[in-house]
């Protein structure tokens, strides 16, 4: 086994990471804190392209690594393995993603178009929302091919109840710091002051409705679990 | 050649080729083949496996991949030809050979290198010298000829003479060498038999490497029970291998810790009755249809089934208990039934009824003997609809050996108890009928085209099964004092459309010994007769002829075994 | 691998549009002309106010709602008072499957036709005291096909959801690892053109 | 009763959650025909509406129940399309780019438009992540082993793997291969994986 290999392995996770000043193990943790949250929260959250290009680079890096070492060697395989985890978790990321945005896609475009407006970070990665633009304007094609057999048809409904994620479903979470007074939304039109708060301890984990927390989450006080 | 450090030379050589496995379908190989399969892994060999079940299976599979495959690794099939010669090998390919069959050919033995085999130099017996064998064409001769056929040299005439003195007696010599290596050759090569089975050498393989557990030690039982069931090697041997196995079972029942009932695996040294399936069938059912017990008192007949009467009186079973199923017999009598027909075994005329094997068991309810599992696996191998392709019966056997797949398991012990029965259905229709017929130096018995069962009795195994049984039954019945030094020769239809038939011969029963010079005999008989044989069979007891020619075959066997 | 959904239908659902098929009887308020086909048991040409028919719950909602109503609608005979009391005496012996194939769904859009209020009851009631049955079953039936007869279609996907996961849950702690599987629709293209073959044989 | 045809289209759906049937274009020429008669027997009592209030109530109210018949032959139609294309996309994921010969054939025009769409904008997507593109169809299993043994289910024929050397694989033989390079066979139904 060629010593100098491994090191270089081991190397490359301080040095290919400099300039963000972010371990390898700290962008892998990053990761699947993103993706657990998107597999499990109901909406699309926004994107971390930063850390998936990171995550890729190293990948990258570390199979051109593992391309020099003779295929016997019994650490090889324990890379390897450990690169196809990391490519699982990236392509496992990405393809939650185009669930969502293909299914909610009406939707989300919508929600976009709002946020462009208003000057908010978009939830959608550049390639994301082409990707969505494309697939929406498809659609549109399909649709209107069906129904042009008559002009002036009542077609405004699909398109005013787009299908959308039930903000309402339960998610499990785990605090990340002490959060107070969070306002329960039981779906109910509570007046203010009468909805019940709760206070979240770091570290505590709950069962709630995800519409109480999609702002902890995308602020990063919590994670799903 | 003979590896000699299997580690060194074969498992750590193999590491990051790509191999092909080749597996003879008997059970033996595929014990063999799932030891060989999880030591592999060990070391991420990626490997493709192909199924054979004669020589034309092995050329097919060798030539199809020969292009992108460089080494072979060939179970229990190719050690007694000359490989390299019959599959016409390029020079860049290796072949590693565990094959049981016996004997070893001599090329393979003697190879240099590219025939490598993995199994102990002393299970061949009596193979001849090299130097016996293989002669060196000696350069002068080559001058020689090279001489002869120069011409216009001018002492010509004197030369000749000189040389012809000389060259006579070197063909003297060369006539007196190749007579002695003929005979060393036919001496060596006059019997077909079987050594040790090649899931124990792997097994002992995995041991040496640190890699065996409770699974392959079964694998390796499973596949000694089969050669001892099948009659493919001698007690005795029986006996001297079983004694290693039992070590290595209590050694890893000792290193393990698990005790949970659900998850742990245990192997027992047990005595076991030499009754088929009788955990999973009925007492009775099984009493008279074992080859065993219905040989020692002649079950086929009237009297023969009131003496099991008795003998299930004496026992204290009721018949309606011993009709039951076993599983849901009284506690009781389940508990009792081993000693109790133990001691009524010398009555009876059962002496060996019990002999030393293996149990596994696994969960609550699951407890097999090793011959079980033999039984189940014949009947996946052979015992299957016909239209089923042998490599879908191969998998389904591995599956069998998987514990997890309890329900294949199940259903092959149904089947199996279908053979059990149709062995002796056949046995007795044979004796009934008169049908087994002496020839003079042997008897034979035909399983005719019209017959219900031909198609079961057309596969190996089986029929092995069937000829043991019919030899012993007529033993059993016979008037004629010659009866155990007889032979048996049985016949079987192979193919209707092809019209063709196999010829299994086995030794009397007086020898004692399974070793089989039939594989010569056959090949003579039908050299002398000029017919269309075909021996495609790795083990050359089995011949193949056309029905047609049969009669003439018998007569030519009878007349070359006089 | 799809995205965890909880129960949201869309005006896509294909068991929405199948729920809204189902029917509830209602009475017409207003004559509508030239609708008289609607009632087969009348060939008058209008369908006058006063009669009473069963309509499929999407027309029903539609020609109930407004500023002014065209039909009042009136409540089908599972939701009713008798059956409600069925419902609140044991909820886990009735075969809901005979009730209604959509019960839950059909449910939640006639309880607007109850100002009472005791359908919105009687749903939870049933769902909460039948849920914990079916988890049961879920749990513990070895695949046993019969036990699903007696649930809605709700119900059902929640039992073939949560037995699947018991499943997988189970081979997972045994095995330590889930096989690689071909693609669901594969294995349905294959399945299908096995009985093709079979079916020119 | 109106928008029976539309309900049996969504049925034919709901009926065959995992596999596509043939598209059923005389039904969905069926429908569009209801739709279109209801929409014109509505403008034109929408013409005449003021005559008929009188004696037999308002015609309004027929018109309100053939714009609710409308709408909900409009939503059938929709669903069944659009749950089509869902059912497109999952073979999308599953088959590959190219869907076997008897799919394609149970697919209308516009739906074989759309695939094609959808397949191209997919593939410029995994192109476009990351530095040189990510093939998002593999990887769907967290991985357990570098290798795994497979069963091949049919004559697939000579296969070349990543590393160039090339296996036959046979009906019903096994192997013992990288993971990475059965995982797609697997998924097409080539290979099944041996536990």
């Amino acid at each position: 086994m060629d010593e100098a290999a491994i090191e270089e392995l081991e190397l490359s996770d301080a040095e290919s990471f400099e300039e963000v000043q972010l371990t390898a193990a700290q962008v892998i943790e990053m990761m699947e804190e993103a993706w657990v949250n998107e597999k499990f929260a109901p909406e699309i959250l926004p994107h971390k392209m930063e850390v998936v290009d990171c995550l890729l680079g190293q990948i990258a890096y570390m199979e051109e690594n593992l391309q020099s070492l003779p295929s016997t060697d019994f650490k090889k395989s324990i890379h390897q393995l450990e690169v196809d985890r990391l490519r699982f978790l990236v392509s496992s990321y990405l393809r939650t993603r185009l669930e969502k945005i293909e299914t909610y896609v009406t939707h989300i475009l919508k929600q976009e178009q709002q946020r462009h407006e208003s000057k908010e970070d978009l939830y959608l990665s550049k390639q994301e929302l082409k990707f969505a633009k494309e697939i929406a304007e498809a659609l549109k094609q399909n649709f209107d091919g069906l129904v042009s057999f008559y002009p002036g048809l009542p077609l405004e409904e699909w398109v005013s109840q787009p299908v959308q994620p039930n903000m309402h479903s339960f998610v499990f979470l785990k605090s990340k710091k002490d959060v107070n007074e969070v306002v329960i939304d039981d779906g109910s039109i509570a007046t203010e002051g009468e909805s019940d708060l709760v206070d979240f301890r770091e570290g505590a984990q709950i069962l709630i409705a995800y519409s109480s927390v999609a702002g902890l989450l995308k602020k990063g006080d919590v994670k799903l679990i | 050649m003979y590896v000699e450090d299997l580690k060194k030379d074969f498992y750590e050589f193999l590491a990051g080729k790509r191999v092909f496995l080749v597996v003879h379908y008997d059970i033996d190989s595929i014990c063999a083949c799932k030891i060989l399969q999880s030591l592999l892994r060990y070391k991420h060999v990626s490997y493709s496996l192909a199924v054979v079940r004669g020589l034309e299976d092995l050329k097919t599979a060798y030539h199809e991949n020969c292009a992108d495959v460089k080494y072979y690794i060939l179970l229990n099939c190719g050690g007694t030809l000359d490989v390299i010669e019959e599959l016409e090998a390029d020079e860049d390919v290796t072949f590693f050979i565990l094959d049981s069959h016996r004997p070893t050919d001599l090329c393979n033995i003697y190879s240099n290198g590219q025939v490598k085999l993995l199994s102990l130099p002393d299970e061949d017996v009596g193979v001849p010298h090299f130097h016996d064998i293989f002669r060196e064409e000696s350069d002068e001769e080559e001058e020689d000829e090279n001489d002869s056929e120069g011409s216009g040299s001018e002492d010509r005439a004197s030369k000749r003479r000189r040389l012809d003195e000389e060259s006579i007696m070197k063909r003297r010599e060369r006539r007196l060498w190749e007579e002695n290596r003929d005979k060393l050759v036919f001496d060596y090569s006059q019997f077909t038999y079987y050594a040790r089975a090649s899931a124990i050498r792997l097994f002992e393989l995995a041991w040496q490497l640190n890699k065996e557990d409770k699974d392959l030690l079964w694998l390796a039982i499973v596949a000694l029970t089969e050669q001892m069931l099948f009659g493919k090697i001698e007690n005795t041997q029986y006996t001297l291998e079983i004694g290693p196995l039992q070590a290595h079972a209590n050694r890893l029942q000792n290193m393990t810790n698990d005790t949970d009932v659900l998850t742990s695996l245990k192997i027992a040294f047990e005595k076991d009755l030499r009754l088929a399936l009788y955990r999973h069938w009925s007492v009775e059912d099984s009493l008279k249809y074992s080859m065993f017990t219905a040989v020692k008192m002649k079950l086929w007949s009237l009297r023969g089934d009131k003496k099991l009467h008795e003998l299930l009186a004496d026992m204290g079973f009721p018949l309606i208990q011993s009709r039951q199923a076993f599983k849901s017999m009284d506690l009781q009598l389940r508990k009792e039934f081993h000693e109790v027909l133990e001691k009524l075994s010398e009555k009876y005329g059962l002496q060996d009824l019990v002999y030393a094997s293996f149990t596994l068991q696994y969960g609550y309810r699951n407890k097999y003997c090793a011959a079980d599992i033999v039984y189940a696996l014949l009947a996946i191998l052979e015992a299957s609809p016909r239209d089923k392709k042998p490599e879908e019966l191969f998998n389904l056997a591995l599956d069998c050996l998987s514990r997890s797949k309890k329900e294949v398991l199940d259903s092959a012990i149904e089947r199996a108890k279908i053979i059990v029965k149709t062995l002796f259905k056949t046995a007795q229709s044979a004796l009934d009928l008169k049908q087994i017929i002496t020839a003079g130096p042997f008897v034979y018995y035909i399983i005719q085209e019209g017959c219900l069962d031909w198609y079961m009795f057309s596969h190996l195994q089986i029929l092995l099964l069937l000829a043991h049984f019919i030899l012993r039954a007529y033993v059993a019945v016979s008037r004629n004092r010659k009866a155990p030094s007889l032979p048996l020769v049985v016949s079987a239809p192979k193919s209707m459309d092809a019209g063709t038939c196999i010829i299994l011969g086995i030794p009397p029963l007086c020898e004692n010994s399974p070793k089989n010079f039939f594989g010569k005999a056959f090949e003579q008989a039908a050299e002398r007769i000029n017919c269309d044989s075909k021996c495609d069979y790795f083990d050359t007891s089995y011949f193949e002829i056309h029905t047609k020619d049969r009669t003439r075959f018998f007569d030519a066997l009878t007349a070359l075994l006089s | 691998m799809p995205l965890p959904s909880s129960y949201s239908p869309n005006y896509f659902s294909i068991d929405d549009i199948l729920a809204t098929q189902e029917r509830t009887p209602c009475k017409f308020l207003l004559n509508v002309p030239k609708m008289g086909q609607l009632n087969p048991s009348a060939a008058e040409r209008d369908l006058k106010a006063g009669t009473s028919l069963e309509l499929p719950l999407w027309l029903v909602i539609e020609m109930s709602a407004g500023r002014q109503p065209i039909i009042t609608p009136e409540l089908p005979k599972v939701f009713r008072e008798s059956y409600r009391e069925i419902l609140k005496a044991d909820a886990c012996a009735v075969d809901l499957h005979k009730y209604s194939l959509h019960f839950y769904e059909v449910g939640s859009y006639v309880k607007h036709f109850d100002r009472r209020g005791d359908v919105h009851e009687i749903l939870l009631h049933t769902f909460k005291t039948r849920y914990r049955q079916l988890m049961d079953l879920a749990d513990n039936s070895v695949s046993d096909p019969s036990v699903q007869h007696s649930l809605d279609t709700l119900e059902k996907r929640i039992f073939v959801a949560s037995h699947s996961a018991r499943t997988k849950l189970n081979s997972w702690l045994i095995k330590s690892g889930s096989p690689l599987e071909a693609a669901e629709l594969v294995v349905n293209h294959k399945k299908r053109k096995r009985v093709d073959v079979d079916d020119m044989k | 009763m109106y928008g029976e045809k539309a309900y049996a289209l969504v049925k034919e759906c709901a009926n065959h959650e995992n596999s596509l049937p043939p598209y059923n274009a005389s039904l969905v020429q069926e429908v569009s025909n209801e739709i279109r008669t209801l929409v014109e027997e509505n403008q034109e009592d929408a013409q005449t509406s003021t005559e008929e209030t009188s004696d037999s109530g308002s015609v309004v109210s027929t018109i309100r129940l053939r714009h609710a018949a409308v709408k909900r032959n409009l939503r059938c139609l929709m669903a069944y399309h659009y749950n089509r294309l869902r059912l497109l996309r999952k073979m999308r994921w599953e088959f590959g780019s190219i869907l076997p010969a008897d799919i394609k054939s149970n697919l209308s025009p516009a739906e074989i438009e759309w695939f094609a769409k959808y397949s191209r904008s997919l593939a410029s997507y995994m192109r476009s992540v990351g530095d040189d593109g990510l093939n998002l169809a593999v990887d769907l299993k967290p991985p357990k082993s570098l290798y795994i043994e497979v069963k091949c289910t049919v004559d697939y024929g000579r296969y070349e793997l990543n590393d160039g050397t090339v296996l036959l694989l046979k009906k019903d033989s096994r192997h013992y291969l990288p993971r990475s390079e059965c995982e797609e066979l697997v998924r097409q139904g080539v290979f099944e994986h041996i536990l």
